[in-house]
């Protein structure tokens, strides 16, 4: 054995697939090694969802100096792995690769960035031109991994945008040991400068990313104790954790804290869903209970008609939601459908439209989404109850995904909002704008409403202080998409999480004597609690 | 001789022309737009995605005409390089496959000769032979028509679940790393069991029968009436029967390298064997086209590779193939 | 003559036990659906039960009906057996009979063709095909297998046809004025019936396995219920760590005895047809 | 007397019943002899053959005995007659062509058969070679395999190998019936050389063509739809047949010099009787131009002559 | 009526037909009006494969064949139909000939259906009755059967029967009686004859039996590894033969009424093909020089009777005119 069972954490849930690079840049392809920001690479704030705060983490402080600057004072005595100091001229170094390579995923933000400027050592200065995008920016703090300007400056745009970076060296509290095409292996590292500055070290020596093929593979190995910590959608874990088998952080249903909002997306360039009031007897119509019982197995939680995350309630308007939300309530699916003409013309049991033009629609998701087909299958059944010709189909991701961005589909399941400070994340992803030919970061249904356009930009433009008027922005926001229901957020999809403390213990949870901290190792997630957790692990016995 | 090699290889560089262009074009006429799954991935902000949309293109090489990709193709394979991975991305395709195959190879050929043998072997010794005849066979038929997955699904079941001896997922445990240690060949042994045995039994019944049958039909030719005629004790006549037998045997072995490879894919997904049957799903399920061309250019050749070999073996061992193709003189 | 196949046929132990289970599983598979009103899809009882008096073969894990989903998989599976061999047969009937009896450089080109489809891994090239459409049917699943899966038939019905083609009647048949056709049809055709049956017998459970391998993987049929994607369904949904035997035992228990059952009904045709096979 | 068989039974076992395939057969062949066996179609030529050296299903010993060079051969027991296989009686297949493995070469077939009846075939490599002298193959054959011989070639290496062992007695089963004319002289003289030589004591020659054992038969023994007929010497049998059916069988051959328009032969009118359910008494009786009512009660085989017997009412009266 | 002309066939052989093999070699013979011609030889000397050529079953390499005239290789459609009314075949193997599974009398309806499509039933049933008559069945006995229920004499009668169907004038009869017991060979030897006799029926009788060959024929083709080595009337060619094969096979001819002299046919010299020369002159028992080197041509050696052999043109006739 190479890896001594009580100095490892064996864990699994984050990984796509085999390990393919560890370039910090490549946002797409880090989720098969997740770890390469948090553990390896580390960004200036961390953040923390279950408080909705920034955790100063290189930075000691973030201030804005003024609307149109922001100063980072950076810890002193940072290192980077190989020993190195680091220093504001590697952060400056980092922000400046997105102006020079319009390929580096955040270079958008030098739209309104001006300069990022080293202060000394321990100085970065953000200038920027007009009002820049306070929310976007703030969300960026946490997820820009900063990396070693010694090692990187050399390298050519191509190494930097898509090069592997094989064996990484970044700052952070783990270094790369090696991987193979089913796991990444970290180890920890003991010149780590949270040791000397945080006074925080994380338990396990060594971390066992593990990718298992099917989530009942590792459903199975965690059963075993072979798995200490799993983030994959385990069906059937509600069982479990009633008999005690495995651990989940909320002890009684749903379990699963929330991660992000699966909401159905409606095609309005198309009839009937061109039809707010058709939309909306849709929305009466899902039974989500439904949805949540069977293909969920009760492991998630009905969405706020807003799809805002438990996280950021505050923004919530609760008189709007009182005023226009919707419940299940089939009868009044019907009775919207008939007051709007939707009737049974031919009398085959479902409604026509009311020219009278047959109405057969489709609802998708991609085939081998287990849990979202059982789900789309109960929409469609819920559909059909109340007379709406509705059939639940599974493409193939591709071709999913071609329809999803190019508008061809009638409806369709989508949570691409993830977890975030910020609800601008869910609105800008709902209200993506302009409408172009092809869609691709959200607005899939073609909602096209100036009126909501201009509120979500006006939410990215308010600082992130300014909490209430952010409020008041969303409420808007609220008003407009509860009235159109342009969209139907149904549900939370749970923040998948359930552990087997054979060999660990102490790993967060609701309950009172344990560490509550988003416990995730998915990729984006390190920095949002997941290595705040590893701190706080002891072993057992 | 010469000839007819000739003529064969022509067949297979044909083949493999044909089946090389199909292997371009199928994925490429794919729904979806990889470049676009991939990107979609990534969450941003859609002025992003328009500008990497562009630089990712270049990087695939999917910026050119169709025509053009299509010979830098062949340009490429035949430098060996297949291209850059989408879904493992930035990973050549060429060192994802070679990661794979030997895993591939470890279970698809002790799996695929063992059996052979083994079910060459028992079949012949089964034939005509009243009671193994008419009660080992039924069994082999069963196997033979067991799917490959359900098999697989029972053994890990059985095995690996219910009794607990033999992990079911992945090439050795994840407390290890790969090396030479006699620890970690056993390891790498215990993993392989299962889905080995699972190959290696579906197989097997198969070989067994369609030895017995042909053993049948040997022991009822004419030459071995005259060697019974003339005294000669069963085994000798058993021994030409089989030998006999199995010249259709190592024909049916080229013919069913196709069905072997498919079940050999479904076994690695059952037990999450890191193989290229198990690369190749998780390439179509992330529409990663060029890894999917290219676990399907490896097994092409694969396959060609192995029936080029059936082929010269059987020419070596059929005395009657060989003078065919000589002519008299 | 007749007779005599007949008494072997209804003597033959092989046969009638073969026949007997393929017959009860096609019996099962309209009778089945009569004897649950399950809609196989339904959550119609508690989650993850073991079998029991109400539900037959327990329930999934979202609380459906297994027996409801196997006797509901049964039909899919004869359909793309039928289908998918008969469809195999015909075209490898085709061509080894085009093959065999035209001879000369159509029988080069089609025995390349054959060559080829054989030593393409068609089973990628299945993989690949079924993934790149949208939404597919039981129907377009026969379809490809069908015309995947026919190379060895079309092998071995030229070969057939090459030694008919070589006797004297079909000879006859040219100088009586017949046309290539029609010889085929007629002179040829009837005279490998017992093959051809056999033929299609293997290709049927050949079809049926591949189907249920595609179902496995995922690229089977998009929409309805089959045996195969009901294994699928278990393993995902964690039948194995769960210990839902039920789940998973009886879709490949019915695939494993349709096919084997199938296969040694060939056998015993094969008796049947060649006295020497007959057991002595 | 090499060989004695005395009221041979074999029937066929089919599902519509037995076929009386060789139904009472007694003669005996003498050292040295050549005794040719001939008969119509379905006669049961064969299966006199094979039930002397190979009896296996189908088909069925009924009854009779076979007494080889005094010793009873125990023909029914298919495990107990292997040892005389080969080294007291031997066999030349009717289907010679297909009587060799294809796959395996001639040299190593005959070692192989050789060694697994434990004779060295060490020591008798320069007898073979002799032997194959003697039939104008070169030793060169010893290295071919089967499919690189033509058939007359393959006819002769069978026949080589068939009685390498010496036997008392060999079947020849129509082995000159697939050659051309001057293929099928030369093998038949082989056959008699091969007496002459003492490789073989004495011999049944099968055959359906009575003027090729004009040509080497010491004796001919006329079978008809499996019964004996009638036996005698070659001379006697061709010059003076006292058997209806054999006056009838050799008026009918063609000769060369004859024609048609000179004089017309003619053949036996009406087909042999099915042999499921033969006819009592004469089995020629339907067919023959001489019958009358005592054949209805099945004729004796009687010498006549000294050597020559006949199952014939009319013969005999 | 029949000519050939330089008929020449090379099959490919081996398994992707990497060689050549000349079965047939520049044949050149006709078959008059009313007569019957024997064509004999060793097996593998290509007597099927004129044969099969005559029936068009297979193409000739080079050379023609005339019909009436007419060369039989540019017949399609309805003149194939024609041809086939007055050239026909009867094969060696009477149970290969019939289909199997079907009912002897099979061979009947296709003829109808083919070429008689308007007949009535009943009329057609009398003429068949007619046929089966002329070559001696009892329709009775015979209709409704199954090949194996009938006789190998039996089934070549039905198959004769058939081509009388027809109005033919030509008869491909390809060792006919060869599978035949001795005791039915003659009657279907007697049959040809008298069809011949009656209806002015032109026979190519294939046969290596020179017995049998003689007691049909008018005139006999000697062949041999797909050369004409003799051909003339038969008395001529069977009385007094030339070529040194001819004389071999008759000595080769068991007969009732003497014994075969003393062996000397070798057998080892069959094996080798010459490409040049004689074709024969390997076995050839008195060999010239010029035998290996040159093909002699057929010379006349007395009217109608023309051999191939260097002996005939030096000694034996000395005037005699070279043929094609
Ligand atoms: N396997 C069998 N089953 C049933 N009947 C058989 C079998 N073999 C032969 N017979 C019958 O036995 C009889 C004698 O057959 P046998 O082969 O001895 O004849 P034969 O004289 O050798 O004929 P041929 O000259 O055709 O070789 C025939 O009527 C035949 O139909
Ligand atoms: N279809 C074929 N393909 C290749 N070679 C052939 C074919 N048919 C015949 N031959 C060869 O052509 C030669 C002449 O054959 P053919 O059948 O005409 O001889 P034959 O005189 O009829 O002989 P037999 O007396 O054996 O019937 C033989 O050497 C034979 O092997
Ligand atoms: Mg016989
Ligand atoms: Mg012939």
């Amino acid at each position: 054995q190479q890896f001594p069972r009580s100095e490892t954490l064996y864990i699994s849930g984050a990984a796509w697939g085999p390990p393919s690079d560890w370039n910090p840049f490549i946002t797409w392809s880090k989720a098969n090694t997740s770890g390469t920001v948090g553990l390896i690479y580390e960004p200036l704030f961390f953040y923390d969802p279950l408080r909705d705060e920034l955790i100063p983490w290189f930075a000691e402080s973030g201030t804005w100096k003024g609307e149109n600057l922001f100063e980072v004072k950076l810890r002193e005595g940072l290192t980077w792995q190989d020993g190195v100091p680091l220093t504001a001229e590697d952060v400056a170094f980092t922000f400046e690769l997105g102006k020079k390579y319009p390929a580096i995923w955040f270079s958008p933000m030098w739209d309104y960035l001006e300069s990022v400027v080293a202060v000394g050592d321990r100085y970065v200065e953000f200038s920027f031109k007009g009002t820049p995008l306070y929310q976007e920016f703030e969300n960026n703090l946490y997820n820009i991994a900063i990396v070693p300007k010694h090692i990187w400056e050399g390298r050519t745009e191509e190494e930097i945008a898509s090069g592997a970076n094989e064996n990484p060296i970044g700052s952070g509290a783990y270094r790369y040991h090696s991987h193979s095409s089913d796991r990444n292996v970290y180890v920890r590292n003991e010149d780590w400068w949270g040791i000397r500055l945080l006074g925080l070290k994380p338990a396990p020596k060594y971390i066992v990313d593990i990718r298992f093929a099917s989530n009942n593979v590792a459903l199975g190995s965690l059963l075993k104790g072979e798995l200490d910590l799993s983030n994959n959608f385990l069906p059937g874990i509600a069982a479990l954790v009633e008999q005690g088998y495995v651990k989940t952080y909320l002890p009684e249903p749903p379990y699963m804290l929330s991660a992000n909002t699966a909401v159905l997306f409606l095609n309005t360039t198309k009839k009937p869903m061109d039809d707010p009031a058709f939309r909306k007897a849709l929305a009466h119509a899902i039974n989500v209970d439904d949805i949540i019982k069977y293909a969920f197995a009760g492991l998630v939680e009905r969405a706020n008609p807003t799809g805002l995350l438990p996280t950021l309630s505050k923004y919530v308007d609760r008189e709007v939601v009182e005023e226009l939300g919707f419940t299940y309530d089939p009868e009044k699916a019907k009775m919207i459908l008939a007051e709007a003409g939707y009737a049974d013309i031919d009398g085959d049991g479902f409604v026509e439209a009311p020219d009278g033009s047959k109405i057969s629609l489709e609802v998708t998701c991609p085939y081998g989404w287990t849990d979202w087909m059982e789900a789309i299958r109960v929409i469609a059944q819920s559909a059909r109850a109340v007379g709406i010709d509705l059939e639940n189909k599974t493409p193939d991701y591709g071709a999913w995904n071609t329809a999803l961005v190019s508008g061809t589909f009638d409806m369709t399941l989508n949570n691409w909002a993830s977890l975030s400070n910020t609800p601008w994340t869910l609105y800008n992803l709902l209200f993506n704008h302009p409408i172009r030919d092809t869609m691709g970061s959200g607005n899939f249904g073609r909602y096209d409403n100036p009126e909501a356009f201009d509120l979500v930009d006006e939410l990215a433009a308010t600082p992130v202080w300014d909490t209430e008027g952010m409020q008041a922005i969303c409420s808007r926001i609220q008003r407009i998409m509860l009235t159109d229901l342009p969209m139907i957020p149904l549900w939370y999809n749970g923040l998948w999480y359930q552990y087997n403390d054979a060999v660990w213990t102490n790993f967060p949870s609701a309950a009172e004597d344990t560490p509550h901290w988003l416990p995730c190792t998915w990729a984006g997630y390190w920095q949002m609690g997941g290595l705040h957790a590893l701190f706080e692990l002891k072993p057992a016995g | 001789m010469k000839r007819y090699l000739t003529r064969k290889l022509a067949i297979y560089i044909l083949t493999f022309f044909l089946a090389v262009t199909i292997d371009w074009v199928i994925p490429r006429f794919m729904p979806g737009d990889p470049v676009q799954t991939m990107l979609s991935r990534a969450n941003l902000r859609a002025e992003a995605v328009e500008v990497m949309r562009g630089y990712y293109l270049k990087a695939f090489g999917l910026d050119v005409p169709v025509w053009r990709q299509y010979l830098n193709f062949w340009v490429a394979v035949f430098h060996g390089d297949l291209g850059v991975s989408v879904y493992l991305f930035p990973k050549p395709v060429s060192r994802v496959i070679m990661e794979a195959v030997p895993y591939s190879l470890a279970l698809l050929i002790p799996a695929t000769v063992l059996s052979w043998i083994a079910g060459n072997k028992f079949g012949a010794f089964a034939a005509r032979r009243k009671w193994l005849d008419n009660t080992l066979l039924p069994v082999g038929y069963l196997l033979n028509a067991t799917p490959y997955m359900w098999l697989g699904i029972l053994l890990a079941w059985a095995f690996g679940i219910a009794l607990g001896w033999f992990p079911i997922a992945g090439a050795y445990g994840f407390d290890r790393t790969p090396s030479l240690s006699l620890g970690f060949i056993l390891d790498f042994l215990w993993h392989w069991f299962l889905p080995f045995a699972s190959l290696f039994l579906v197989q097997f019944g198969g070989w067994a029968i369609g030895m017995r049958n042909m053993v049948i039909y040997e022991l009822e030719a004419d030459y071995s009436q005259y060697l019974e005629a003339l005294g000669t004790p069963r085994g000798l006549i058993r021994r030409y029967a089989f030998r006999n037998a199995l010249l259709p045997q190592i024909t049916g072995l080229a013919l069913q390298l196709g069905v072997i490879v498919a079940g050999s894919v479904v076994t690695e997904i059952v037990f999450s064997y890191p193989g290229i049957g198990y690369l190749i799903l998780q390439a179509i399920q992330n529409q990663d086209y060029f890894l999917i061309q290219g676990c399907f250019l490896f097994i092409i050749i694969g396959v060609l590779l192995a029936n080029l070999v059936v082929d010269i073996v059987y020419i070596v061992v059929d005395p009657r193939t060989r003078r065919g193709m000589m002519g008299e003189s | 003559m007749k007779n005599e196949f007949l008494y072997f046929a209804l003597r033959n132990r092989k046969l009638r036990l073969g026949l007997s289970v393929v017959l009860f599983f096609l019996l099962l598979t309209f009778v089945g659906p009569l004897l649950t009103d399950y809609d196989p899809w339904g959550y119609i009882g508690a989650p993850a039960q073991p079998p029991s008096a109400e539900h037959w073969f327990g329930t999934t894990t979202f609380g459906q009906d297994v027996f409801s989903q196997f006797v509901h998989g049964l039909g899919p599976a004869f359909l793309v057996g039928a289908l998918g061999g008969g469809l195999a047969t015909l075209i490898g009937t085709a061509i080894g009979f085009v093959a065999g009896y035209r001879g000369g450089w159509i029988d080069e080109i089609l025995n390349m063709l054959t060559n080829i489809v054989i030593v393409i891994p068609t089973f990628a090239v299945l993989l690949i095909i079924a993934a790149y459409l949208e939404v597919r049917s039981f129907f377009i699943e026969a379809v490809f297998i069908g015309c995947t899966a026919w190379p060895w038939t079309a092998r071995a019905v030229r070969a057939q046809t090459l030694s008919l083609r070589a006797r004297e009647f079909v000879d006859l048949a040219r100088i009586s004025g017949m046309r290539a056709s029609k010889i085929v049809a007629f002179e040829v055709a009837p005279n490998m019936m017992s093959y051809l049956v056999m033929v299609f017998i293997l290709q049927f459970g050949g079809a049926i396995l591949n189907a249920a391998t595609l179902d496995f993987i995922g690229l089977g049929p998009t929409t309805g219920i089959s045996l195969g994607l009901m294994m699928n369904y278990a393993v995902l949904w964690g039948a194995l760590q769960l210990g839902m035997w039920w789940w998973f035992v009886p879709p490949g228990l019915a695939i494993a005895l349709i096919v084997g059952a199938l296969y040694i009904t060939n056998v015993g045709l094969d008796e049947v047809f060649n006295p020497k096979l007959r057991e002595k | 007397m090499a060989l004695k068989v005395e009221g041979l039974r074999v029937y066929y076992q089919t599902l519509r019943g037995d076929v009386r395939a060789l139904d009472g057969a007694s003669f005996s062949v003498g050292d040295g002899e050549i005794m040719g066996l001939a008969g119509e179609s379905g006669c049961g030529k064969s299966t006199l053959g094979r039930s002397l050296i190979l009896l296996k299903p189908p088909m069925k010993y009924v009854g009779g005995e076979v007494l080889l060079d005094g010793d009873p051969l125990p023909i029914w027991d298919r495990e107990r007659m292997a040892p005389y296989r080969y080294k007291k009686v031997s066999i030349i297949p009717q289907q010679a062509m297909n009587a060799l493995n294809p796959t395996r070469k001639i040299g190593r077939l005959i070692r192989e058969l050789l060694e697994a009846r434990g004779v060295s075939s060490r020591d008798l490599l320069p007898e073979l070679k002799r032997r194959l002298d003697l039939v104008e193959l070169s030793h060169e054959v010893l290295k071919m395999y089967p499919i690189e011989l033509s058939g007359g070639m393959k006819q002769r290496v069978v026949m080589v190998i068939s009685t390498l062992l010496d036997p008392s007695l060999l079947i020849a089963d129509e082995v000159t019936s697939a050659l051309d004319v001057s293929t099928q002289k030369r093998v038949a003289e082989m056959l008699v050389g091969f007496r002459d030589h003492k490789f073989v004591r004495s011999m049944i020659v099968i055959t359906h063509d009575i003027s090729i054992l004009y040509q080497i038969a010491d004796s001919i023994l006329v079978m008809y739809a499996g019964k004996l007929a009638e036996k005698g010497p070659t001379e006697a049998i061709v010059r003076r047949p006292r058997h209806p059916y054999t006056q009838l069988l050799i008026s009918s051959l063609p000769e060369i010099g004859v024609r048609h328009t000179e004089r017309r032969l003619s053949g036996i009118p009406g087909s042999p009787p099915p042999l499921l359910e033969p006819p009592q008494g004469c089995r020629f009786r339907e067919r023959c131009p001489v019958a009358f009512d005592r054949c209805r009660e099945e004729p004796p085989f009687e010498e006549l002559a000294p050597g020559h017997l006949v199952a014939c009412w009319r013969a005999h009266g | 009526m029949v000519e050939l002309e330089r008929v020449t066939k090379v099959y490919r052989v081996g398994t992707f037909g990497g060689r050549a093999l000349k079965a047939v070699d520049e044949v050149s013979f006709e078959i008059a009006d009313g007569e019957v011609v024997s064509l004999i030889g060793e097996s593998g000397s290509g007597k099927t494969t004129i044969g099969r050529m005559i029936l068009r079953l297979i193409p000739p390499t080079s050379g023609r064949i005339l019909f009436s005239g007419m060369d039989i290789s540019t017949l399609k459609g309805k003149a194939l139909k024609d041809y086939y009314r007055s050239v026909q075949g009867v094969f060696q193997d009477p149970f290969s000939s019939y289909n199997p599974i079907f009912k002897a009398d099979r061979v009947f309806r296709v003829v109808r259906q083919e070429f008689f499509p308007n007949v009535e039933e009943g009329e057609w049933g009398k003429r068949v009755e007619g046929a089966l008559r002329a070559v001696g069945l009892a329709p009775g006995e015979v209709l409704g059967k199954y090949p194996h229920q009938l006789s190998g004499g039996q089934l070549q009668r039905l198959l004769i029967a058939r081509a009388l169907l027809l109005d033919i004038r030509f008869l491909v009869a390809d060792e006919v009686i060869s599978m035949l017991d001795a005791s039915t060979r003659i009657d279907v030897l007697n049959l040809l004859a008298e069809l011949k006799g009656e209806r002015g029926l032109s026979i190519l009788f294939i046969t290596h039996d020179l017995a049998l060959g003689h007691y049909l024929s008018d005139r006999a083709v000697i062949l041999y590894r797909g050369c004409v080595v003799e051909r003339g009337p038969i008395d001529r060619v069977f009385g007094k033969p030339y070529h040194p094969y001819t004389r071999m096979l008759l000595s080769s001819v068991p007969r009732l009424d003497r014994k075969w002299e003393e062996g000397k046919v070798g057998l080892k010299g069959q094996q080798a093909a010459p490409t040049k020369g004689c074709v024969y002159h390997a076995r050839c028992p008195f060999p010239y020089e010029s035998c290996k080197g040159e093909r002699p041509h057929l010379v006349e050696v007395e009217p109608g009777h023309l051999v191939a052999c260097h002996r005939i043109g030096e000694t034996e006739v000395g005037k005699c005119r070279r043929q094609g």
